[in-house]
């Protein structure tokens, strides 16, 4: 198996690179994707390689972004969509959310529309307003679309491939503050070979309490579990939204007792409830303490010299995990 | 500057009078021969049969919904036969016309009217995509599949054009604004056909768009016409003439069709709320079915034989539409989950089982009650 | 006090009425909420006594409908705006959610933006798609939104005034299966007397399980209750839905010991994950099971000869109260 | 059939050519009086320093983000400048000209770029609304608000009117187009000020328009026109007439003022990836700036006192920018729970009241820490 150094963001870059070459039907578009490179520079490269007929600047309007690929999807293609940021998904509400997710089931399966859109998300960047969200509630509240994330390099180059070639419409988080994280990546093998996209991880063994984290926390809940030396805690790295691996959850919980569900999002109708409430309908007995929530506040995303605080960090993680032992 | 605040009537294409007369166009050539005009007189007759039992069969509880083109049909039967096959329609929800011109079955309109389906219809099979409700969505979606077509190397004087449908209040949403722009920048093959009714349910155009319509093409860099939406000669010539200069690489067009929505929005609609009765009246005098037989009878070309031949023909296809709309099958309980997801789905999987597990205690606590 | 029997529907144009003759300043605005009166006739009579000022019969498009009101409420206006149905929502998320529902914030507080957006919601009317839907998830995700649902002709007459008296922008659901279940409202007093929009209400005293339902569902939640002759339910009606009043909850549950959560919505995500969440941390000790979600399946809302099943109904609510009391 | 594919040069309003020379227009009377033109000169100075020294703290790490309006000045204080104490103005993002104008200070400004707040001033103190980030949205307050002035009966000579800032990206956006047929349909008191720098971040203008972007006006109704955006003369003009077109009435007017994008996008931006330098070359020769010192020289109205003490006022601005900025106080933290709602929220007060626990439990622990 090769291996190279890769940011998360190259790795990405990489893996669309490579889903483009192996199949003439992968587009890239969306705003400055093409000359640019895309604000992040994750499409890169793509614009002068696969010209602009694979590689799209698209006008200034997202709902003709998701729009379009939807057309273009009817017609074979399999777009990958950039949104520049978490904040300006919303115009692209109405295609996303009704006809996108929709549509398969309208047609009773006639329609398949493999198109991917991706969404640098989350805060910790400093950013200015609408730069910073976390909207995968909204997804995975929305039956038809699948809603992954990536919490390393690795599982950028591999699930960016997954989601384009799965035939159904994935929303891919991209945690943008982990964009420079490196790490090695073994780029042999198959998108098909890879753990599927739909498949939990425990990113760290322990026995006491279960850690659920995803996308960008996933860094934040193993240096919580580390630093707290009283108790072995499980991390699991969700990775699939939607639908989430309960399976691995489960069976993790099920051992340890105990369950903290860490995001950026704001808590109330967070992912962490749909998690929280599923986890105690399915392990009740074996719940030692009621499902602890850490997450954003629920207010708007704040100005971003408040956003340390507003970003549950490892002393808001391990307050959480406290509160479990509390019970 | 440019000041269109003023609101004098456009110029509108026309080649068949409301009297029945035939006045060429130079720029919309169009051989009105009696073949050809037969048929359109048999395809015109027949939809707006097709739509009529569909309204009285909605009124009998055999429906839960129809949405009338009485008045549309010119509209409608002109553009859907100026399609060639390999051409693809993106309707709103009202295009019944079109949906027969590209042999999409009553049985299937009725289908999702009738609550056995949101879909209906191959939307591949007839090269004629799915009604869209949502106002405005599909013109985006035409849009990005005419992008498709220029990517598949398909344009050329046999080449792919697509096609669009939807009113004139779709003309306010943003998506179909979008549309206009990213067919205009990408010089994309598609036509845009807008069916000015006159109405988006009780309001006027005059509260959607203070300019004629087709104008707004102008403002994204397309060119726009005016068509009489009641004349089915017109409403072929014109967009015939659209989508072959899409097919060969033209770009896009903006149709408006101005034509008159005689019914009720849709069944659960109530005009006599917010229109007067007169307006409708002055509509009837267009009517676009009796100009087509006017020029018929006026050129000679049919007689009674052939038009007691259509009333026959009508008369059985109302027959077949109430027959086959009570034997539309109920839909199964679990068809609830059917392809929501291409690929396997844990967890919508299990909940399907559970609901499964659910239905069968009934059958056995109750028979076949549920 | 004096009591007219009205339906829910008539109820809420009552209110509607009632709010513009107190203040000059309301507005109503949408989609044929003019000479029409709505497709539902909620502002039926509106556009003749108050003239197109202030009953605004605007162009198709939603965004436009929000967007416009913004700005109508910072020149100082408090605009009702009509969705026409639930599916049709989504062309305004953005406005709603980027705009609305942050500009107190983004402002620190010098605009404010009593904006009121009704929504008929919910299935059960035998409508094509798009008809039927239950979004209140996406809204009570959204911090800087009030949400509020009516179940009687009382609370939607008294209800739609207070949420056009609140300074915060109001999310106003509409039950629209329930608009012409009639019963007596007592018009006498004001807004500010009758029972604040915010609190819930026990619909129905009970002693072994608690059943939490909202907007629709609650007439079905009381007959369930009825049904069930073997055990005391007690019916919560939410009422409000962010924020939930979960005193009343709390203090109910904590006494029954149980919980069954009923909507329309789809479960995942929905409310009623939020609900069994924070029930679960809060009432650990009391619970005997965990919390039972009654909804929605996750897909798509089904073509209206499946809604029957689609929608919860008496059996599959006490299906799940059959489910909390086998734990 | 309209056909406007064809992308001739349309007609550009100037009143002040590159080289300082000025041009009176028949349709836009202006009276460079010395008073009045040496103020427009200060204006475009300072705001240009202001601008400067913005770019340089982000890159000193005082600030997150600035977005630049190098080359954009006359449009802005030319615009500005025509505003009455009434009108209400809804800015995007750059329009650093027009605050100024408005009164709002360089430390209201900076704050949100340096993230000790997402708004920074009061918009009823100004009558000049909060910047807005997400493309086009403002566009819709801003013709909601002109609603309410209609409402308010506040047109007349006298009266009120509303003016709203975008990009050339912009006009792609659906809730543009939307404003702008909401404006048009209701005759709205609105001026939209398109600002065409060229570019949207690395697109250029070929890649959101196909028609030049003024003429979109025409295809919903109302006026539209072109003006030098390098010309604070002429920007000046032709938007005190549009405005007091809309002032008594006579609805919306579309101004596309033809500048340039001199800088980046904003400080995160890096323009040598996507346009060739010779393109900035060729606009710095019409600098907005330049060319009113040539008038003012030419026409003998400002001597070398008048520009060394313009020049030494933006020095002090300079300075002062500087020092402010870095005065900026931090939020506390739980100002994150500020102003999310106008009443009391039991979830969120009980949330907040929750973090401030949670924060006093650090200071026992740790003193000072957090
Ligand atoms: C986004 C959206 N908003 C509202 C509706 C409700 N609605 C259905 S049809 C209609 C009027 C449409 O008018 P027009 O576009 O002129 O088409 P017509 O019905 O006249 O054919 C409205 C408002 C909808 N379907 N979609
Ligand atoms: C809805 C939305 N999509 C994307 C962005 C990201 N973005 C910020 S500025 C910009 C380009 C804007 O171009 P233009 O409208 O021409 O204004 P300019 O920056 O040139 O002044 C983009 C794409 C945004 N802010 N909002
Ligand atoms: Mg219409
Ligand atoms: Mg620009």
């Amino acid at each position: 198996m090769s291996g190279t150094e890769l940011t998360l963001g190259k790795a990405i870059n990489a893996g669309l690179r490579r889903a483009m070459e192996d199949d003439p039907k992968v587009l890239v578009m969306g705003e400055d994707v093409g000359r640019l490179g895309g604000v992040f520079r994750i499409t890169d490269g793509l614009y002068k390689d696969f010209g602009p007929d694979r590689v799209i600047d698209t006008p200034l309007a997202e709902s003709g972004i998701i729009g379009t690929a939807i057309g273009l999807a009817m017609r074979g293609y399999r777009p990958v969509c950039e949104i520049q940021f978490d904040g300006f998904f919303f115009p692209a509400a109405d295609q996303t959310f009704t006809q996108l997710a929709k549509l398969r089931a309208r047609s009773e399966g006639r329609l398949t529309l493999p198109v991917v859109i991706r969404i640098p998300y989350g805060g910790g960047i400093g950013a200015v307003e609408h730069h910073s969200e976390s909207p995968e509630a909204y997804f995975t509240h929305t039956a038809g679309l699948r809603v992954v994330t990536v919490a390393n390099p690795e599982d950028a180059y591999w699930m960016i491939q997954q989601a384009i070639a799965c035939d159904d419409p994935v929303v891919f988080l991209e945690p943008k503050r982990r964009y420079w994280d490196k790490a090695t990546v073994h780029t042999g093998g198959s998108p098909a070979a890879a753990t599927p996209m739909g498949a939990a991880r425990v990113a760290r063994a322990g026995t006491d309490l279960t850690l659920v984290a995803y996308g960008p926390m996933v860094k934040v809940a193993l240096q919580a579990a580390e630093a707290d030396t009283e108790h072995s805690i499980e991390v699991v790295d969700l990775r699939s939204l939607s639908p989430v691996d309960y399976d691995t959850v489960f069976e993790s919980v099920r051992r340890t007792g105990r369950l903290v569900v860490a995001h950026e999002a704001p808590v109330t109708s967070g992912l962490g409830a749909e998690i929280a409430a599923r986890v105690t309908e399915s392990c009740f007995y074996h719940l030692e303490a009621p499902v602890i929530r850490v997450g954003g506040f629920d207010t708007p995303y704040p100005p971003s010299r408040l956003e340390e605080h507003y970003l549950p960090d490892l002393d808001r993680i391990l307050d959480g995990v406290d509160r479990s032992f509390a019970f | 500057m440019s000041d269109s605040t003023a609101r004098e009537e456009p110029e509108l294409v026309q080649l068949l009078t409301p009297d029945g007369e035939y006045v060429p166009h130079p720029d919309y050539p169009f051989d009105p021969t009696p073949d050809h005009v037969r048929g359109l007189y048999r395809d015109l007759v027949l939809v707006r049969r097709l739509d009529a039992e569909a309204v009285a069969l909605q009124r009998q509880g055999e429906l839960g919904l129809w949405a009338s083109l009485l008045g549309q049909e010119a509209a409608q039967i002109g553009s859907g036969r100026a399609l060639q096959p390999q051409d693809m329609a993106f309707p709103s929800y009202r295009e019944h016309g079109v949906a027969w011109c590209r042999g999409v079955t009553h049985r299937d309109l009725l289908a999702m009217f009738r609550g056995v389906t949101n879909g209906g219809w191959d939307p591949y099979e007839h090269n004629f995509h799915l009604y869209t409700i949502v106002i405005g969505s599909q013109t985006l979606h035409a849009t990005g599949y005419a992008m498709g077509v220029q990517r598949d190397g398909a344009l050329g004087p046999d080449g792919t054009a697509v096609i669009t449908y939807f009113g004139d209040g779709a003309t306010s949403q943003g998506d179909t604004n979008e549309a206009f722009n990213y067919a205009a920048v990408n010089n994309a093959p598609v036509v845009f056909f807008c069916q000015n009714n006159q109405w988006a349910i009780s309001e006027p155009s005059e509260r959607q768009t203070r300019a004629p319509i087709y104008r707004r093409a102008a403002g994204f860099g397309f060119p726009g016409l005016r068509v009489d939406g009641n004349d089915v000669f017109a409403c072929l010539a014109v967009t015939r003439d659209a989508l072959q200069r899409a097919r060969e690489g033209q770009g896009p067009t903006l149709i408006e069709a101005f034509t008159y929505r005689m019914g009720a929005h849709t069944t659960s609609d109530d005009p006599t709320r917010y229109r007067a009765s007169e307006e409708a009246e002055e509509w009837r005098r267009k009517d676009p079915i009796a100009r087509v037989r006017s020029y018929l009878v006026r050129e000679g070309m049919a007689d009674d034989d052939f038009f007691a031949g259509v009333d026959a023909e009508a008369e059985k296809l109302g027959e077949q539409v109430r027959t086959d709309c009570r034997a539309l099958p109920d839909p199964a309980p679990l068809d609830i989950f059917r392809e929501v997801y291409a690929e396997p789905h844990s967890h919508l999987d299990q909940q399907r089982a559970e609901f499964a597990d659910y239905l069968a205690s009934f059958e056995g606590a109750e028979g076949a009650a549920r």
